[in-house]
């Protein structure tokens, strides 16, 4: 079977790399050897009918499950065994299907407390010593501005986060995953119970954000015909194996994937 | 006869204690969400240090004055408690510099214990949640209780009698003046305090734990170092709510004893009201609910509970004025929860976003990103 | 082996065991820890001393202290209908006490989505308030001078000369020890039949089990939970009885509007946590077992070190006991039981997958 | 000519403030199975809810035999006949099996009760033998044949059913969908939203295909089934 190694271009173009990955669920394999390759600045989708091994998958990369076979490369850095705050800390982050705000604190709010090593959030001295964090919170809050600019929640920032509707709310996941630093987001059915029109306001600001200012995205999502016209490249799973890859009409049009969606 | 100057005295010693001690809470409650139902085991580390520590050390250093060997003063002033502190008191408004001394040793002494307290009691907070947590901070400020109830060594005192503290403020030359004066300043200090914490990353760090503790947690934030970072600095302030009351006659009514500082109606459960009435991490609408209730409230009753129940005619149907007193207080207290349980549940001033930055500052910075 | 501390630890087991039972039963279904219970146990033993002190100056009974020989010698200061009337007004009294809590103050808050937080301060609250109340209504009636009358001479409630006594010989036992403890025994049987054995027990566990799909069954959920407020009410006035009876158990103070209900509060809660807050019978065991540990455990500890004064600081058991159950088993007796001595159930078959979102 | 069950006119539902269905137009035929599939996150799960009044209705009708029920409560469109089995936690795991019984039959008179009891040992003759067993310790298969039996036991107008196989194992699943069948057999009027589109479409009289919150297809089971472009349409590519 041979291990694929990942070549050095490989690694200049591909943010995410898995190799041979295997995850077993006591008797049943939920990944089955499976290897993809992320592409830097794109957009990837990854589609599969239910219980195909999407979200283990995703699980596995961003850290929450440890695989029993392969690895996953990020940046050509194998993080296979990495807990999942030390993968944030290199750029990786991933949002959940159900989005997690602070409810009671404002948009802005929600942003700022993303920013990273915040010296002002020592409570022993930031009640007496403002100064030694001023400065660093004016940029903080520059960044979290032009980051609001962004992904469309301007408007909102002085909103608490308990009165967005959904779809904002995962804009705002976005927002907060950039504000860490991300630079790779991987996404778990961002589209998922938001209506049409969010969704491809949504879209579009994930497809600028990605042009704009190269984040990668990973996304998994099961309303295919809403968001394939956005997509730069897409993977499709069944039985815990990559049934088919390429650009996105190519994969949807793919026989086995057709097949797959229809259950056995 | 009622005296304006001295209610006003009493009047703002109660409620500089109350403030400090409900901000305290506001701090672990309701800015971090630790439902800290223990609140008056901290608030007593600062009458077990003035009663049992800043007494008897002062006791120590003035002893030769008093003509018995330092050995004697520490046990006199605890045995003889009431003699012994009169004649200290006669000796005190000569030493402004013992005074100070031991105000501030208390001070000092009692933020540190209390912030030790807290940090034990952060082990539990860390691993339980809810109401499983108010309930074991409850038990273990009962067991505290008992244990300091029972052991002379810790009070100082027996069960009921309690202890009375010498007048260290006896060197301004007007006391119950200068002793409701500290409290204010106190309480002035601890505001400051709470609304420049408020309104830091620190603070804004603290509200989101309590909001979302596993998104704060993918954010790469310490949950566990916040809740307990909370717990430590929350419990100093009620350690010094504690010191405040101790040190202040209005408000002890001459006597610590574990039975008054460990009172959990007192001291836990009406610094919660307080708190739920001005708004949970609201700092001013705790500071506005603490001046309005105990000005009007706690103030006069316990000060003039007798005139009060007088004014009822509550005797003509049997009912003993004194009783009558203290049921107006409790039943006061709890139509009070309720109806802001139903009418109003944010509180009077709900809470306020962290403004780390002037609000006029973060405009002006808006501006310049307005796509 | 000394009788009158196995008496008094039998009598405050029980009186531990159905406050714990009505704890249990409360934080089951209306899911909040009732810090106003041991109040509702006041009330009931308030209004009970009024009546049975209005029914016996009203027949003009007096007391008689002579000992009945026979084959069990004993004294019985009253008619057996005193104590009857007594437990049967301090049952009406704690289910009234349970009822105004439930009705005015917990469904109001529960209808507009409280949290816990509020849930548990509302409990306070309606503590305070029933304080106050059997505060003023102690001044108002003035019971003490009222069983004064009745030749009651004592400055608080104890009605303990006045109970059964057993006497043979150089042995002494008094009525509440047995009573208490056979009614303990009666309600666990009777829990236990009406929980497995009847229809309404049956709609009760499913209720609590899984309210959503009993409401679509077309079970009225609510009218459940009321039930199991009746329940806790009527045993916690019982337990009001007996506090009456014997309040010089495990040190209680005499009773008064404010002493027995706020030294005993910590301990009932104990008992219902080291019993598993999820299970009833759980509950009956570990209030039976703090009260054991109480009181009789720490009376030897005392004798056997020497130090007496041990027996003071009882209430710290409890203490020891809440932290160290919420800590490490927070399923109390109940878990403990489950995971070391039941039969363990089958495991489910395995699914393809982690089952994974539903459609939101 | 079949007469109508349930239909729903012109709705728009969601949860909260999140609306997942548009304009909804849908007939349940009486007697037949009506088998509604579509991806994950198309809405199906909440169409059915909105039949039993389990989501918001922002605007548009649900009647029940003629009857307007937009409004009226869960509890009492049950009693109207209606009978919702959720997808998960659809027995009460800590009673026996004959306590699962009894309490869907608990405001039956005794003789009914008894009759209908025989009748669903008649259906699942497996019940019989775990009658005084914890249903919580009975394998998925089991679970839903006792879901299914509370359901029976109330003799309901109609059966709406969620999911039912989801996270089964194959075998076990197909089992499931064969206990559906043979409800619909003895006449009862069947709703079931199900995942494996093929399966569940071959039990079915009626198919229809939910996608983004709209129904893409509404026609005989076996026509949706042969549609050649299922798959595409499946995915809302189309």
């Amino acid at each position: 079977m041979g291990l694929q190694v990942a070549r050095e271009e490989e690694l200049q173009e591909h943010v995410i790399i898995t190799e041979n990955l295997v995850k077993r669920f006591g008797g049943i394999v939920a990944l089955d050897r499976v290897n993809i390759r992320i592409p830097k600045g794109k957009i990837t989708l990854l589609i599969g009918p239910n219980g195909s091994g999407k979200t283990t998958l995703v699980n596995v990369i961003s850290g929450f499950l440890l695989p029993e076979e392969g690895r996953v490369i990020f940046k050509g850095k194998d993080i296979t065994r990495l807990p999942p705050h030390e993968r944030v800390k290199l750029g990786l982050v991933r949002t959940f299907q159900i989005p997690k705000p602070f409810l009671n604190l404002t948009v802005l709010e929600n942003v700022l407390v993303a920013a990273e090593g915040h010296p002002g959030e020592n409570p022993y001295t930031a009640a007496v010593l403002r100064s030694k964090w001023i400065p660093f919170e004016e940029e903080a809050v520059e960044r979290a501005f032009d980051i609001l600019s962004w992904v469309g929640l301007y408007q909102k920032w002085e909103v608490p986060a308990s009165d967005l509707s959904g779809g904002q709310l995962k804009l705002l996941e976005i927002a907060r995953a950039i504000m860490k630093g991300a630079d790779t987001i991987i996404m778990d059915e961002p589209a998922a119970g938001v209506n049409p029109t969010l969704v491809h306001e949504l879209f579009d600001r994930i497809v600028r954000l990605s042009r704009e200012r190269g984040v990668t995205f990973f996304i998994i999502e099961h309303r295919i015909g809403l968001v394939a016209k956005y997509v730069d490249y897409a993977y499709a799973m069944n039985m815990g194996r990559v049934i088919a890859e390429g650009p996105p009409d190519y994969v949807l049009n793919h026989p086995d994937v057709l097949e797959s969606y229809l259950g056995g | 006869m009622v005296n304006l100057a001295v209610m006003a005295e009493q009047i703002i010693s109660f409620i500089a204690v109350y403030y400090i001690l409900s901000a305290s809470l506001n701090m672990k409650a309701g800015m971090t969400g630790i439902p800290d139902f223990g609140q008056a085991m901290f608030f007593a580390v600062g009458g077990i240090v003035v009663g049992n520590l800043a007494t008897r050390i002062a006791a120590v250093i003035a002893a030769p004055e008093l003509g018995v060997t330092r050995g004697e003063a520490w046990k006199l002033v605890i045995t003889q408690n009431t003699d012994f502190v009169a004649r200290l008191n006669e000796i005190l408004p000569h030493k402004p510099g013992l005074s100070i001394a031991m105000i501030l040793f208390s001070l000092v002494i009692a933020m540190i214990l209390g912030g030790l307290l807290g940090w034990l009691a952060s082990y539990p907070a860390l691993r339980l949640r809810g109401d499983y947590l108010a309930i074991m901070l409850l038990t273990a400020s009962e067991g505290l209780r008992v244990l300091a109830t029972y052991t002379v060594s810790i009070m100082g005192s027996t069960p009921t009698v309690g202890l009375t503290a010498p007048n260290f403020f006896g060197f301004t030359g007007n006391a119950p003046l200068w002793t409701s004066v500290f409290a204010l300043i106190m309480a002035l200090l601890t505001y400051v305090y709470m609304e420049s914490f408020h309104n830091s990353p620190g603070g804004r760090l603290f509200r989101a734990v309590r909001d979302d503790e596993e998104s704060a947690e993918a954010l790469g934030k310490d949950v566990a170092k916040v809740r307990r970072d909370a717990m430590i600095i929350g419990s100093a302030f009620a350690a010094l709510a504690g010191v405040v009351f101790s040190l202040n006659p209005w408000t002890t009514g001459s006597s610590i004893a574990a039975q008054s500082i460990f009172d959990r109606v007192f001291w836990t459960f009406w610094p919660w009201a307080l708190m739920i009435l001005g708004g949970m991490a609201s700092n001013r609408g705790v500071g506005l609910a603490t001046t309005i209730v105990v000005a009007l409230l706690i103030g006069p009753i316990r000060l003039y509970k007798q005139d009060i129940a007088r004014l009822f005619h509550v005797q003509a149907v049997g009912i003993d004025v004194g009783y009558f007193a203290n049921a107006l207080e409790y039943i006061l207290l709890g139509v009070l929860i309720l109806l802001v349980l139903l009418i109003r549940p944010r509180g009077i001033i709900p809470e306020p976003p962290s403004w780390t930055l002037k609000k006029d500052k973060i405009k002006e910075i808006a501006r310049k990103y307005q796509a | 082996m000394n009788v009158n501390i196995l008496m008094g630890t039998l009598v405050y087991g029980s009186v531990l065991a159905l406050l714990s039972l009505g704890i249990t039963l409360i934080y089951m279904t209306t899911k909040v820890f009732n810090f106003a219970h041991p109040r509702l146990s006041l009330f009931g033993a308030y209004l009970a001393i009024t009546a049975m002190a209005a029914y016996i100056t009203g027949k003009g009974i007096q007391p008689d202290l002579t000992v009945h020989e026979g084959i069990i010698p004993y004294r019985l200061a009253y008619p057996a209908s005193v104590y009857i009337i007594g437990a049967v007004v301090a049952i009406v009294g704690g289910i009234i006490a349970a009822m105004v809590e439930y009705y005015l103050i917990l469904k109001p808050l529960l209808d507009r989505g409280s949290d816990y937080l509020q849930l548990m301060i509302a409990t306070l609250a309606y503590d305070f308030i029933l304080m106050a109340v059997l505060f003023l209504y102690n001044t108002h009636v003035k019971i003490v001078s009222l069983l004064n009358k009745i030749n009651v001479q004592s400055t608080s409630v104890d009605f303990s000369s006045y109970d059964l006594y057993i006497m043979k010989g150089y042995l002494t036992i008094p009525g509440d020890a047995l009573y208490s403890t056979l009614i303990v025994l009666i309600i666990t049987a009777a829990i236990y039949i009406l929980l497995f054995k009847t229809t309404l027990g049956v709609k009760m566990r499913a209720s609590i089990e899984n309210p959503p799909l009993a409401e679509v069954l077309g079970i009225n959920v609510r009218r459940i939970y009321a039930l199991s407020w009746i329940i806790s009410g009527a045993t916690a006035g019982l337990a009001g009885f007996f506090i009456m009876m014997r309040p010089s158990v495990a040190g209680l103070k005499p009773i008064s509007a404010t002493s027995p209900a706020d030294e005993i509060v910590v301990s009932a809660f104990a008992g219902s946590i080291v019993g598993g807050v999820n299970s009833i019978f759980g509950s009956l065991a570990g209030g039976m077992l703090i009260g054991f540990i109480e009181v009789y455990v720490t009376f030897f500890i005392g004798i056997a070190t020497g130090l007496g004064a041990i027996t003071k600081y009882s209430r710290v058991i409890s203490m020891f006991a809440v932290g160290l159950f919420l800590l490490f088993a927070p399923q109390g007796l109940a878990g403990l039981y489950k995971k070391y001595l039941a039969p363990p159930p089958a495991a489910p078959e395995l699914g393809e997958e982690e089952h994974e979102e539903g459609e939101g | 000519m079949a007469g109508v069950v349930l239909k729903l006119e012109k709705v728009n539902a969601g949860y909260g403030k999140l609306q997942t269905l548009f304009d909804i137009d849908l007939e349940i035929p009486e007697g037949m199975i009506t088998v509604i599939v579509g991806p994950n996150g198309a809405g199906k799960s909440t169409l059915l809810k909105t039949m039993f009044g389990l989501t918001t209705v922002y605007s548009g009708r649900v009647l029940f035999y003629g009857k307007d029920i937009t409004r009226l409560p869960p509890h009492e469109r049950a009693k109207l006949g209606m009978a919702f089995i959720f997808q998960l936690n659809n027995i009460f795991a800590e009673l026996t099996v004959w306590e699962n019984l009894k309490l869907a039959g608990h405001d039956l008179p005794q003789d009914v009760f008894r009759e209908r009891v025989r009748e669903v040992f008649k259906t699942f003759p497996r019940l019989r033998e775990r009658l005084h067993q914890k249903a919580g310790t009975m394998s998925g298969g089991e679970r839903q044949m006792l879901a299914m039996a509370i359901g029976i036991i109330r003799k309901p107008k109609i059966f709406l059913i969620d999911e039912p196989t989801a996270g089964l194992a194959p075998k076990l699943a197909r089992e499931v969908l064969a206990n559906v069948k043979r409800l619909n057999e003895q006449g009862y009027t069947v709703v079931l939203v199900e995942q494996n589109v093929k399966a569940g479409l071959e039990i079915g009289h009626k198919g229809v295909l939910v996608v983004n919150g709209r129904i893409a297809f509404d026609g005989p089971a076996r026509e949706l089934l042969a549609q050649k472009d299922l798959a595409k349409l499946y995915m809302g590519v189309v």
